[in-house]
């Protein structure tokens, strides 16, 4: 009797390299055990279609509800995006500065020693680990009910978030150049300011795009606690059921966004 | 004019000096999955000397000279590169050894989105100007002076302000020289740099090489797939094949057809 | 009503842990006492549960009189029963050396007060304001934010006066490690504020409802007792169950949502 | 007389290059203009370093307040934790999976038309601009509150973030090989998942494992649409002031971040 | 026998068919700030024909090729390639000519990350097979084989499963042409195809197209800067200069002292 190979003629085939390499037993285990985990957490997630469809009617009265945006208040809308967007430049900015010479210690291969890495990707964990409401207490508990506490937390969220992407980016860049120039002797510092920034440029200009968006869109947060910006307003609508105020408020927040990835866009055109 | 196999450029006995500028011993290394690369390898070059270096596709001729500058860390073996231990030498040594090391990469490695006149530049970096180097608008006038310099030798001063990777072959590939000599370099090590070259900038690149051997003393280390080139432009000639050195002596010993075999 | 369960949501608390910890015990009780089981619904704000009662999702919301009064007249709730408690008004606290002696001495000053449509930390303040002649909206500078930052502003100076619910203020001077009691003074306080009240979803039968009403008027101390267990449940201590409330009970509120600007939720009263 | 070129000697260099390249008056203005927009909103993000210096001891106090971390509570932490940690894990694979195909038609070199190109940017840009607490209202209308709408949430703020960052990791590949396969006749989507995928891949693990771990950040918001989870404890903790139970809290986010940011880096070696 | 340049290894005569598999006429091309790279660029090549493209460094070769298959978009003139109008083919169409095109790239522009065979396996897409060419475990077996069959053609089958961002420079552009071999095409264009080989790798290289000509009938041009390899394996030369076509004619009535002048 022929064997199924035979049949299906595959013994015709020569030496073939193997289509996968099979994983270990071991990593076998782990991916087993990775893929029950996840089917566990499927069915704490409450996930229904079901549920979603029926939501639908519901869904499409309240965003009824919204439209027309109502635009009578405007003009204080748009004073408060204006202070929004001037907390979130500043703000992100100087976070992004920081972030740079951060994000040089915290890439494995431009760290000048393993200690100075482990502990700024240590503070930059921190960074993000701490939420937003904590910063935000911390600050207004500190230097006082404002904008500085809002603009002291969106500096150490955009630090959590530009010096961890920051890093990656330059981990991530082709190591011909980089090599290059160590054999030229240049030092640790030159090498990354003349090969690694350049190659990493889009990158940075996108991570730092979405940081400024970032900080206006988390100025919900600052509002909470009396930071000023856009978020009060939003909540103050929401409140008191303004949702076609509270429509003009996305639309305008939403219209930043755009108008800050297309501004993104052109930039990273520049460096690419 | 083109073959010149019969008689090589450069004669042994014109080396003067009896100073050894790289020896390596017994050198090994093995990649993951690829098995032993280079197997053993031993040789010794005199200042001064012009060797060249054969061997079949993946032979190890790269790798052997990425392991002289420890750009891929020996697996095993001794190398003495202008008179220093480059195996133990530590961060700040080894940056200070590798900046008197002019390597020209296979692949060139320049750095993208840098214009030429900047990539130039940044061969002078072993001179410790910091952030003068990284962009040519920082330079002092002089550097970028010498850098125009550079390309004028590898006839490329009008693409100074090209952006580098919008260079054709043989274009970056001349950038890639120009900021090797930029180094000013006690030793250049130079990865099939004329490969991509039209033949008579080839030549003529190559004939900068040996000039610079006969004017400023330097050694000159290449690898080459040419082998008029390689008989033309050495006194010493190396072959490797499937990472052991095959052959190693005087270029005037061999003719086209011994090389061949090499290839076998 | 939903099948046989009974979903219960409390606008003041926000996440189910917090809302067992307060009100599991009182849960049990009335669920027992019902004969019908009482779910949790937790809601984040009273935006989410006016749009929970709208979409027939919670049948029973425990809120307090501002949001009564939005309530009512978005979804058309019935009241059922009133949580009055003592001593529930607000006041209008400064430091006591800075200066400041009346409402008036507020005109172009920072008022911290708390989240918005609050009643006690922020229509009430505001309205104390608009009683004393001011007018909140144009003459101070209004800024909403948590209890404990608004207290630690007004110690730092950062506002000149702090808007909250008595209770709150005095719990906090209390706990205070950096200033005497001494050193706070109240300029002014409003009148006592209208009833917490549980009302009913627009869905609800009568029959339902009359049940609950009378669930908690002869039960009235063991639900009571079992509502104090809570941590923050402690400004309940000597509240009454009021069977009586009726809508015309809130037109003071309504009045303040005039005050702050919100006329709408003014309904009937001019 | 001489000018001051001659006497410093720059007329010995032959002809040089431009330093740099001269903006165009009309640039120039550009530029002016945001450099002035930068200064006036530092005015008005009210920087001071008196007021950080003095608060200082404020924040010392609170930090003081916070330690040591209660553990009593850990275990009603702990299933909170592994709750908001499925719900994040379900929400973001879910949402990257998304954000992958919205990424491919959202990037301008893969995208099939213009139109399509423009229409998933402003999705994406839609699903970041409408801020947590709208989305929490729409859910509890539709959906009803409680973990579909937290999954839910988390799906959209996915999408919102991987869909722009899948993008251009997309845009941003070395297009040399992409070329090479256009050569062959690959189809678009050929190409994508032979040339684009793997040179983003790196990139991708990033953004994807970022995505989690930001999930498990952002479960404030999943306290918000009742979801339970960590976010509402750390709430209630600090409404509550027990400062100590809030530094558990932050404590155990912070581990967790440090564990997905470690299993990131490994992950994304083996894609190196 | 490595010099044979007076004997043309393919003569014109041969060449049966009458067929134009590429005709360009007054292409012109030129970039921001960098000028004209190609101007007025005229030519036509029969099918069987193999074409040898000589010029110096930036003369524009490379960026005559990607005109012709129109990676860049050319600024005027018209392109017929086997018989299709390039410059205004849409989408769909475009994608089905190419890929009866093997292009050989100067950078070779292998997928990193992914497996040589994986690679090869790519030249395959254009028969449409979606998914099962993305990746090595998805192919059918027989095309594996193939592929296999291709790196043979190369001298590679060992190095199957190594990352192609591993490769050493020859090795990497052995890979290319496996890959160019796998599409089964009609016409093939190389740019510097042998310029990493070594020279026996090399010669069986061009033997290997030369085979493929004779065999399967295709039409073959290639870019070089080895002039012999230039004379020996070309029935019809060209030259550009400064991107203009300063010889176009047939192989035999060049000597390599002729072509000398082209680079001056
Ligand atoms: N990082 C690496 N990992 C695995 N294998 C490698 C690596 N680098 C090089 N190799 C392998 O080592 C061998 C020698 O490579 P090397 O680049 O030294 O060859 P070469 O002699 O320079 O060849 P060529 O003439 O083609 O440039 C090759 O087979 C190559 O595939
Ligand atoms: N994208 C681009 N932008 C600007 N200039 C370019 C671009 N591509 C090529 N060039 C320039 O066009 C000229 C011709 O380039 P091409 O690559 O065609 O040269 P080549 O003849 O192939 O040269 P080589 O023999 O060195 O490969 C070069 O000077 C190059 O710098
Ligand atoms: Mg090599
Ligand atoms: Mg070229």
């Amino acid at each position: 009797m022929k064997s199924t190979a035979e049949l299906s003629g595959i013994q015709n085939y020569k030496n073939l390299p193997n289509r996968f390499e099979l994983p270990s037993a071991w990593k076998f285990f782990l991916y087993f055990l990775g893929i029950c985990f996840f089917i566990y957490s499927l069915s704490g997630s409450g996930l229904s279609g079901g549920d979603l469809v029926r939501g639908v009617p519901n869904m499409a009265r309240l965003v009824g509800e919204m439209t027309p945006p109502e635009f009578s208040r405007i003009r204080s809308i748009s004073l408060a995006m204006l202070q929004t967007f001037q907390m979130a430049l500043v703000g992100a900015t100087i976070g992004i500065i920081i972030s740079f010479f951060l994000a040089v210690l915290a890439s494995r291969r431009n760290s000048p020693h393993p200690a100075l890495y482990y502990s700024t990707r240590f503070i930059i964990a921190f960074c993000r680990s701490v939420p937003d409401l904590v910063w935000a207490v911390l600050f207004v508990a500190s230097v006082g009910l404002g904008v500085f506490a809002g603009t002291l937390t969106i500096i150490i969220d955009t630090i959590g978030f530009c010096g961890r992407f920051f890093a990656e980016a330059m981990e991530e860049v082709d190591q011909g150049p980089e090599e290059a120039l160590q054999t030229i002797g240049a030092t640790r510092l030159d090498i990354v300011m003349s090969a690694v920034v350049p190659a990493a440029m889009p990158s940075f200009v996108n991570s730092s795009l979405f940081a400024i968006e970032k900080a206006v869109r988390s100025s919900v947060v600052l509002g909470l606690v009396g930071a000023g910006g856009i978020g009060i307003e939003l909540k103050v609508a929401m409140d008191m059921f303004e949702y076609q105020t509270a429509a003009t408020i996305i639309l305008s927040i939403f219209l930043l966004v755009i108008a800050v990835e297309q501004f993104s866009i052109t930039i990273r055109s520049r460096f690419m | 004019m083109l073959l010149q196999s019969e008689t090589t450029y450069i004669d042994s006995d014109m080396i003067s000096g009896e100073e050894i500028h790289l020896a390596v011993s017994s050198l090994a290394k093995s990649f993951d999955g690829r098995g032993v690369i280079l197997d053993d390898v031993s040789f010794s070059i005199k200042k001064g000397d012009a060797v060249a270096l054969i061997g079949g596709n993946g032979s190890g001729k790269s790798t052997l000279l990425r392991c002289c500058l420890r750009l891929v860390e020996p697996d095993r073996g001794e190398i003495s590169l202008l008179g220093m231990p480059v195996t133990s030498l530590r961060r700040s040594p080894l940056r200070a050894l590798r900046s008197r090391v002019g390597l020209i990469f296979q692949r060139h490695n320049l750095v993208p989105r840098l214009t030429v006149l900047s990539n130039v530049i940044h061969g002078s970096m072993n001179s410790g100007w910091g952030f003068r180097r990284w962009r040519q608008g920082f330079a002092p006038a002089e550097i970028r002076e010498q850098a125009i310099g550079c390309l004028e030798k590898v006839g490329l001063p009008h693409l100074a302000n090209s952006r580098a990777d919008q260079l054709s072959g043989g274009e970056s590939q001349r950038v890639a020289i120009a900021r090797a000599l930029m180094q000013k370099p006690d030793f250049i090590m130079a990865d099939e740099p004329v490969a991509s070259l039209d033949p008579k900038v080839g030549r003529e690149v190559m004939d900068l090489f040996v000039n610079l051997i006969k004017t400023e003393n330097i050694t000159f280390l290449f690898v080459s797939h040419d082998l008029e080139h390689a008989l033309t432009y050495s006194n010493r000639l190396m072959a490797m094949k499937d990472g052991v050195l095959h052959l190693n002596g005087e270029t005037k010993d061999y003719q086209t057809a011994d090389l061949h075999e090499i290839y076998g | 009503a939903s099948g046989s369960a009974i979903k219960l949501a409390v606008t003041d608390i926000e996440g189910l842990e917090m809302l067992q910890r307060e009100f599991g015990a009182f849960r049990d009780i009335l669920s027992e006492k019902l004969g019908t089981e009482v779910e949790f619904y937790p809601v984040p704000n009273r935006t989410a549960a006016v749009e929970a009662v709208k979409s027939k999702t919670i049948d029973f919301v425990l809120t307090g009189p501002a949001e009564y009064v939005v309530f009512k007249q978005l979804t058309n709730s019935t009241p059922v029963i009133g949580f009055s408690r003592p001593d529930y008004y607000c006041s209008v606290v400064v430091l006591a050396d800075s200066g400041i002696n009346n409402i008036g001495d507020l005109k172009g000053k920072k008022l911290a007060i708390g989240s918005v449509g609050s009643t006690s930390k922020h229509l009430a303040p505001l309205q104390i304001l608009a009683d004393n002649g001011l007018d909140p909206l144009k003459d101070v500078k209004v800024l909403h934010t948590s209890v404990d930052l608004g207290w630690q502003s007004l110690k730092r100076g950062d506002v000149a006066a702090w808007g909250m619910t008595t209770d709150k203020f005095l719990k906090l001077r209390g706990k205070d490690k950096d200033l005497e009691p001494g050193a706070f003074k109240v300029i002014a306080r409003g009148p006592d504020l209208p009833n917490d009240v549980l009302l009913a979803a627009p869905h609800i039968d009568k029959d339902t409802i009359a049940k609950v009403k009378k669930v908690f008027t002869e039960n009235s101390d063991q639900l009571v007792g079992a509502i104090l267990t809570g941590e923050d449940n402690k400004k309940y201590a000597g509240m009454k169950f009021l069977p009586s409330v009726k809508d015309e009970d809130y037109n003071y509120v309504r009045s303040m949502y005039i005050t702050i600007g919100y006329p709408k939720f003014a309904g009937f009263v001019e």
